[in-house]
């Protein structure tokens, strides 16, 4: 392991998070902008879990409250691990030797389900109807996710990310263009999956006053802030890995990301709030009606 | 404690974070309440000054008091109130929350909320328009950045007062205790 | 003298010793049933290695006891779980009444899993397979007023399965004229299509049924909620194992790899290995799906049970080294976090009285092991890194893509999804949330309860990132017995064709940055206070006794509503109507018996007369 | 050593007709002759066993040679079945010491003897005008045995079994006359040597009438109407000796007609659909019972049908698991109608629904139910296993894999129908109310006899079946029948 | 030939008697008309005309001049057992007489299904 390396393992956390929050502030002002506001600035959020963890006070409601971020950031940060991040002359593999997609699947919902369990402890009604709605989305979501991947595995007979980003050498090689249908399947699992604007209804503010996280303050909610940015820039990571080549430098990297990022943004932005059993179900037939022709497509 | 507590209050980094990110929890009583949404909405906007509206006390900075508050009312706004996390701060929101204004003389309503919980800063008028409101944050920003609104603090050295006040009017007093 | 009739005999014999001598005392009778335990599996562990016969003859058939590699897996898993499981029981059972019953059933249940797989034929097969029946059935009927729809089910759908296997065994009999297993793979070729049609339905009918797979696993839910907790792991984790053995034995021993060329290959999958694959991904799906609206704890993870049975079954039909090596793996897994959940859930029973989500919660604080137990158990459920269940559904998943089985794939992966859901909601109704106050001062299981339950936990950390000898275990399995080339794998890495994920790599990293976060965000500021459980938001409201906080009663009503289609069908409402129907239909029998004597005598006339019209046909 | 084996006969019929006068100068003493005297048939039938085994035993009476004169025939089939029958009556006569306080309880025990006589004399006798007598000794003594107890149900049961008994046994002599006519000879030996050059249309009606009227004691559908209520309302002793003796000497009759004396093999196939349908037709019965006796009658048709079926194989291995069956059959049906006579008793009920929380009232009978209703579901360890394995065994290997489907499904109907009762003795909080008698040892000696007789044949069949084969190959051997019956005594 | 008839038609007569009549005492009739007819006809397979009792009363007699003996042995026993069935019968009869106060056959059927 050489040392550049162990130095990309311990900044990449931080500046994945950056990168997610700077992101997640500019939808913010985009938003607005849509919105016909002004909006905040884009490091908004910056600023926000600066606040937080300056706050004086913080609440435990016991053990597992207590550990329930610092799982949820620990799973992300084991995710990002796994993730190739730069494939070009200078490459950010970290350990993604290691590991392969099934892997990626289950790590990414390590911390989910870890910030699930602080929830629970809380306490609150809320947090519980939150994570109850949040795991039923979960299941929707995933399934065309996975028959995304599934797609993506059986084209290039392959379950490592690097493999599949080497097979996309060229643009036209992009799984985008090349398996259109597994892309639009894994797209829709993205919405779900950012919890934006349709798929919302896991943190709905006015409705169960932002579910999960309702009893978190200062300190926990900084770290699940820090935690939303970087899971963010760990899944867009993921998938343009997968879906648009990869990036060579970092540069690139922000520009695929921001576009994949630009595409739940601007869908969440027009619509209205699925209920929990419409977003699943509604997973289940559109979504998943084209990863199933991409799937009897990829078998002929 | 307060030694920290003040060292703390002083550190710039934190006061220009704080300023920057106002989380507001509206208490929505009496007809303030119609105020708030101009006020974060497109036409004024509030946001753009780091203003959003939270759902839950324990994520909130700010309590917006709009309006008048019955004693039973009362009793919920010194509970959200202790459930938010230090530092924390209280507007109050129209004439109702400073004098009880035209519930003066109601049975059945405060008059002073400053009395009751450390209100930071008043915001005066029957109603204040969402200028009125956005300008009364903007001196809550300043008060931050200053180091001056500290209401939380005096809240918690005084609570004696405070208390005794609260079971004034609160006859059947059941709340569970500060635990700060 | 041999050992295994020596283990099967200590075994047996302490079970009626326990019952007989057990009268005296508690401690007499548990601690001999431990005692017959432990030497037995002592002498089990010598057997490591080796591969000893016995043969013997009984009623003119030629009986084979033997050990190889094979029945020694899942010996491990029997005297693993059992001596646990007998442990924990020590201090489960004590003030019970009927504890000599008790250990004398759980003696023979174990007894008759070791004789299961140790059996070199079928007919001892069998023998010990409907001593394993009746002997777990008194178990299933201990809390007895509450149990006979549940135990009858159980043993009527076990008997059925019983007598399918049997036929399916008779059939083979007479054509072959042996018992054995060599005989059978040897003869396996030389039977007709039709006939090996049937001799794999009616097995995996038999096998089905203790496997719990997905049409025929009606039982299992009632079965598994109304045993005692401290058996229903046993049950779940090993008795339920038997049928995976009987799946084994039927597709790798019996069959011996002949399946492909009597019948279509699908994705490199002989038919009916592809069929069973597809009835264990949909019971891994269906189970999963009704296992998330439970209410009752042991209810959840009985439906569990029958999702992670589902995929070991999978596993199995795909049929390849990596497939097979991943259901060995998942089926040593699943025994491992079955058994610490059933036995935590019991643990809650003890303390609490009662398995409902709707009743418990917030029990972390005052059952803080049982809580670790049950989270280190949903963990390795649901496979997620980087405990042990991950390493086996990896496998399985692997080897499902590389077969190009995509829809199969989906199913799976779904089912697997679904199962956070459960794996939630256990833990939520009965550690998290609130917690009623007739439940303060509930206190933690003592350590012999404990102790089972925590030493299952780190062989589930264990396992998570070391599998290596557990790997070696099934490769030798592979390679002895069941004539598979296995896959390949390292120290802690896992290969497949396409891929491959070193567990020890995702354990350390889970674990450093764990460590790193945790000790940043600790130390970088100040303790938090800790608050009580009543001190949450709720609107400024001050939530009074009266007020229900734990959220527990449909917890999952969205998801319900969604997938009521799938959730209103049920099996067992089919098997029951079904039932009764046939027993009205059987009911119109018994009017034959008029009660006139003239009617009888009617009978007899007409039944003379009729056979004396027909009497040409008799000569 | 062995003593002349007319004595098991004469013994029995002499000390039946002693027990009134005993019993005239004490009670008690007539309680314990049948123990005695069928103590006594059993250790003959057992002396008897090595000998028989190697070559029949048989005994002239008054020295008028076969074909001639009366003889006893004493092959390894009969020696078997005497053994099986004097096992059970020795066993009820021990649960009977204290059991039958009816009054007049010495005649009771005169019927019983006389029941034990007749059935040992039917499966050892070699004539079958003297099948015809014993076979009518047993029935009447059976009618008689059934209205023993002064009810109006008892009653019932006796008239209805009467009427159907006389009937078939006129069918039986009827069938005997038809035989005589046609052959000269009552010798079954002789006969079955001379019925080749009889007209096969005259002797198969001879064999249907004689099957007819077996049939009605082996219990073969339709003729068992009596069956299930005369088991259900005999004092319980005798309806364990029903199961155990009655119907063993009734299935012996049918079986050694088909095999030996007639050469019909139509009436095989005959013998195997009658067996299923029995068998189905008594389990789904039983299904939906409520008295207990009752129930465990038609469980015992469905065992003889089980039996008849495998009867019906004619090949050695099915007619090794037939006599097998008959066996357990002979054993655990004692066992079952023992314990319920006890449950029945303190429950003071015969319905079913009557007998909740007996479990925990009566442990020991309960245990002696719960015990029987597995033996004979054919759970391993237990002895109901073997017989049923190698019926079913035999079945599939004449490739008669459906009958065999549908004998499990049988078998799957009567695990529900045990459980069920199993389930109300031990699921079931008890009734209100005191209950306070007790078993008396007697009972529990013989209902324990049973128990390890059934565990001991589970663990260890070979014993049994090293008996059982040689009387399998005597039924299927009938020239070396003929031959030993004819050269006796030369 | 006429015995024979006359056997058959006592058969007869007996076998409806007992599946037709109500009444038990018929019934029992029935039976006995049976056996009687079958004792009968089994006599009559040994009869031959003309022939003798098979008695060695006087040493004259030869046994081919008299008619089969053991028909006649048969039907001594049969007559017996038909007696003892009888009585029998009549004596449960009675007793079902004494409970259910009928004597018709099918309204005595309390033991059913």
């Amino acid at each position: 392991m050489s040392p550049m390396n162990i130095i990309w393992m311990i900044a990449m956390p931080f500046i994945g998070a950056a990168i997610g929050l700077l992101y997640i502030g500019i939808s913010r002002n985009i938003t607005a902008r849509v919105q016909n506001r002004f909006g905040p600035p884009p490091y908004q959020n910056i600023i926000d879990i600066i606040k937080l963890y300056s706050k004086k006070t913080a609440i435990t409601h016991g053990v597992m409250f207590h550990l329930g971020p610092v799982l949820a950031i620990t799973g992300t940060i084991s995710t990002l691990m796994f993730v190739p991040i730069l494939t070009g002359n200078y490459p950010i593999y970290l350990f993604s030797f290691q590991g392969d997609l099934i892997l990626l699947m289950y790590i990414m919902v390590f911390g989910c389900l870890a910030m699930a369990l602080g929830a629970g402890q809380s306490g609150n009604p809320n947090s519980a109807i939150g994570v109850s709605r949040g795991l039923t989305q979960m299941f929707g979501y995933e399934v065309p996710f996975v028959i995304a991947l599934i797609i993506l595995m059986v084209r290039f007979d392959t379950s490592s990310v690097l493999d599949i980003i080497k097979a996309q050498d060229t643009v036209a090689h992009w799984n985008i263009f090349r398996s259109p249908f597994s892309f639009i399947a894994a797209i829709a699992a993205f919405l779900g999956m950012m919890g934006n604007k349709p798929f919302d209804i896991v943190f709905a503010p006015a409705e169960i006053s932002s579910g999960p996280p309702s009893e978190y303050g200062g300190k926990y909610l900084a770290l699940m802030q820090t935690n939303r940015g970087l899971f963010a820039f760990v899944k867009l990571v993921l998938y343009t890995d997968l879906f648009l080549g990869g990036a060579g430098d970092f540069i690139t990297l922000i520009l695929k990301t921001f576009a994949l990022f630009l595409i739940p943004l601007f869908i969440g932005i027009v619509n209205p709030r699925f209920r929990t059993e419409q977003a699943m179900t509604f997973f289940w037939k559109w979504p998943t009606a084209i990863g199933v022709v991409g799937l009897v497509l990829v078998l002929l | 404690m307060n030694d920290d507590l003040d060292r703390q209050n002083n550190n710039i980094i934190a006061n220009w974070a704080r300023k920057h990110s106002l989380w507001v929890l509206a208490y929505g009583t009496g007809c303030g309440a119609i105020e708030v949404p101009p006020t974060m909405t497109s036409r004024y906007d509030a946001e753009r000054f780091g203003i959003t509206g939270m759902a839950t006390p324990r994520q909130a900075d700010v309590l917006l008091i709009t309006g008048y508050l019955a004693i039973k009312t009362l009793k919920r706004v010194i509970r959200t109130y202790e459930q938010m996390q230090a530092p924390k701060y209280v507007i109050g929101f129209g004439s109702c929350t400073i004098n009880g204004g035209m519930y003066w003389d109601s049975y059945n309503t405060i008059k002073r909320l400053d009395d009751y919980i450390p209100v930071d800063i008043f915001i005066n008028g029957c109603m204040p328009r969402p200028e009125g409101v956005i300008d009364g944050f903007i001196k809550l920003q300043e008060r931050i950045a200053r180091g001056q609104a500290k209401g939380w603090q005096h809240y918690q050295e005084n609570l004696d007062w405070y208390r005794a006040n609260q079971k004034k009017v609160i006859k059947n007093w059941t709340m569970p205790d500060y635990n700060w | 003298m041999n050992t295994i009739p020596l283990i099967l005999l200590l075994l047996f014999g302490s079970a009626l010793l326990a019952y007989f001598v057990g009268k005296i005392n508690f401690v007499l009778k548990v601690g001999i049933a431990l005692a017959g335990l432990l030497v037995s599996s002592y002498f089990f562990l010598t057997l490591y290695g080796l591969s000893e016969k016995f043969i013997f003859h009984l009623a003119g058939f030629e009986l084979t006891w033997q050990i190889n590699s094979l029945s020694w897996f899942f010996g491990m898993l029997i005297f693993g779980l059992g001596i646990l499981v007998a442990i924990y029981s020590t201090v489960y059972m004590r003030g019970k009444e009927r504890v000599d019953f008790y250990c004398f059933a759980l003696c023979t249940t174990i007894a008759s899993m070791f004789g299961i797989v140790v059996s070199g034929d079928l007919l001892s097969f069998f023998f010990f397979w409907e001593i394993m029946t009746w002997s777990s059935f008194l178990l299933v009927i201990y809390y007895r007023y509450e149990a006979q729809t549940a135990g009858i089910k159980y043993f009527v759908m076990s008997a059925i399965g019983a007598y399918s296997m049997l036929i399916a065994i008779l059939m083979i009999y007479a054509r072959l004229g042996s018992f054995s297993f060599q005989a059978l793979s040897a003869g396996w070729q030389g039977f007709s299509l039709g006939t090996q049609i049937a001799i794999i339905i009616l097995f995996v009918m038999a096998f089905g049924v203790k496997a719990a797979m997905m049409p025929l696993h009606t039982w299992a839910p009632e079965a598994y909620a109304i045993s005692p907790s401290s058996f229903t792991s046993l049950f779940s984790g090993v008795l339920s194992k038997m049928g995976i053995y009987g799946f084994v034995l039927l597709f790798y021993v019996f069959s011996a790899g002949k399946l492909s060329a009597s019948f279509v290959d699908i994705h490199g999958t002989s038919l009916p290995g592809y069929i069973l694959a597809w009835f264990g991904a949909l019971s891994a799906l269906i189970a999963t799906l009704i296992a998330i609206v439970q209410d009752d704890a042991k209810k959840l993870l009985a439906y569990s049970s029958v999702g992670q049975l589902g995929y070991i079954i999978l596993g199995l039909g795909l049929g390849s080294s990596i497939g097979v090596s991943g259901a060995l793996f998942h089926a040593v897994n699943h025994t491992i976090f079955k058994g610490m959940l059933f036995l935590a859930v019991g643990a809650v029973f003890y303390r609490t009285g009662t398995r409902k989500f709707s009743e418990l919660g917030g029990l972390i604080s005052r059952m803080p092991y049982t809580f670790f137990v049950v989270l280190l158990g949903i963990i390795t459920i649901a496979g997620i890194p980087p405990l042990s269940g991950f390493g086996s559904k990896w496998l399985i998943y692997e080897a499902i893509i590389q077969k190009k089985m995509v829809f199969l794939a989906v199913v799976t992966f779904a089912a697997s999804t679904a199962s956070f859901m459960y794996c939630y909601r256990l833990i939520f109704g009965i550690f998290l949330g609130q917690r009623d106050e007739k439940y303060d001062d509930v206190k933690e299981v003592p350590w012999a309860m404990r102790g089972p339950m925590l030493l299952l936990s780190l062989f589930t950390i264990y396992l998570g990132f070391y599998p290596y000898h557990l790997l070696n275990l099934i490769a030798e399995v592979e390679k002895t017995v069941l004539g598979i080339h296995p896959f390949a794998y390292g120290q802690s890495v896992l290969f497949s064709r396409f891929g491959s994920v070193d567990t020890m790599t995702v354990m350390n990293v889970v674990a450093v940055v764990f460590v790193i976060v945790f000790v940043l965000f600790s130390l970088l500021y100040k303790r938090s206070r800790k608050v009580g459980l009543k001190d949450i938001h709720t609107s400024g409201e001050i939530p009074g006794e009266e007020i229900n906080l734990h959220y527990a009663i449909d917890f999952y009503q969205p998801f319900s509503r969604g997938v009521g289609a799938v959730l209103k069908r049920s099996a067992d409402r089919l098997y029951m109507n079904f039932a009764s129907n046939m027993e009205g239909l059987f009911d119109m029998m018994r009017y034959i018996y008029t009660g006139n004597g003239q009617t009888y005598v009617m009978y007899v006339i007409v039944f003379l007369a009729f056979v004396l019209a027909f009497s040409s046909w008799l000569i | 050593m062995y003593l002349d084996p007319v004595l098991m006969i004469a013994v029995p019929l002499f000390a039946a007709f002693l027990i009134p006068i005993l019993g005239k100068i004490n009670k008690n003493i007539a309680k314990y002759v049948p123990v005695l005297v069928i103590g006594f048939n059993l250790y003959e039938a057992v002396m008897l066993l090595p000998v028989s085994m190697i070559k029949p035993v048989i005994v002239i009476i008054a020295a008028w040679r076969p074909p001639l004169g009366i003889n006893l025939t004493i092959g390894p089939l009969g020696n078997m079945l005497a053994l099986i029958i004097s096992l059970v009556g020795f066993i009820v006569s021990i649960y009977n010491i204290k059991f039958v306080e009816e009054e007049p309880n010495e005649k009771f025990h005169m019927l019983f003897m006389l029941l034990v006589a007749g059935a040992t004399g039917m499966v050892l006798t070699g004539d079958i005008f003297n099948l015809f007598v014993f076979l009518e000794i047993t029935s009447i003594s059976s009618y008689a045995l059934t209205a023993f107890i002064r009810h109006r149900d008892s009653a019932e049961a006796a008239f209805k079994y009467l009427v159907i008994g006389s009937i078939s046994s006129t069918f039986v002599l009827l069938g005997v006359a038809l035989i005589y006519a046609t052959t000269g000879t009552l010798n079954m030996a002789d006969i079955a040597q001379k019925i080749q050059s009889v007209d096969p249309k005259i002797a198969v009606t001879a064999m249907i009438l004689l099957v007819t009227g077996f049939g009605v004691e082996a219990e073969m559908f339709p003729l068992n109407g009596w069956a299930p209520d005369a088991y259900s309302q005999a004092p319980t002793p005798v309806s364990a000796a029903f199961g155990g003796i009655v119907v063993k000497a009734g299935m012996y009759g049918l079986a050694r007609l088909i095999f030996t004396i007639f050469n019909f093999h139509g009436i095989f196939y005959f013998l195997l659909i009658m067996g299923i349908i029995t068998l189905l037709i008594a389990e789904m019965s039983a299904l939906r019972q409520k008295q207990i006796k009752r129930m465990l009658a038609f469980s015992s048709i469905g065992q003889m049908g089980l039996v008849m079926m495998a009867l019906g194989l004619a090949t050695q291995e099915g007619v090794v698991g037939g006599l097998f069956q008959m066996f357990n059959h002979a054993i655990i049906k004692p066992l079952l109608f023992l314990s319920a006579g006890y449950l029945v008793f303190y429950s003071g009920s015969k319905n079913i629904e009557d007998l909740d929380g007996m479990g925990r009232l009566k442990p020991l009978t309960s245990f002696f139910f719960a015990f029987g209703a597995f033996a004979i579901m054919g759970l391993p360890p237990f002895s109901g296993f073997w017989s049923k394995l190698i019926i079913i065994s035999e079945t599939i290997r004449n490739g008669f894999v459906v009958l065999a489907a549908l004998a499990l499904i049988g078998s799957v109907i009567e695990a529900v129908y045990y459980l069920r009762v199993v389930g109300r003795l031990y699921f079931k909080k008890p009734h209100e109310g005191e209950r306070t008698h007790y078993v008396h040892p007697t009972a529990i000696v013989a209902m324990t006899l049973l128990t390890l007789i059934v565990l001991f044949v589970g663990l260890y069949p070979d014993f049994l079946m090293t008996y059982l084969k040689p009387a399998a190959a005597e039924l299927l051997n009938k020239s070396a029948y003929i031959k030993d019956v004819l050269t006796a005594g030369l | 030939m006429i015995y024979y008839v006359a056997a058959f038609s006592l058969i007869l007569i007996g076998t409806y008697a007992v599946l037709v009549k109500k009444n038990m005492v018929k019934i029992v009739l029935g039976l006995s008309l049976i056996d009687s007819g079958v004792n009968i006809l089994l006599i009559s397979l040994g009869y031959i005309k003309g022939k003798t009792a098979p008695i060695f009363s006087t040493p004259a007699l030869k046994a081919q001049n008299m008619v089969d003996p053991i028909p006649q042995a048969l039907v001594l026993t049969a007559i017996v057992i038909g007696l003892a069935v009888t009585a029998l019968a009549l004596t449960i009869v009675i007793r079902l007489y004494d409970h259910h106060k009928t004597l018709d056959i099918s309204k005595i059927r309390e033991l059913k299904w």
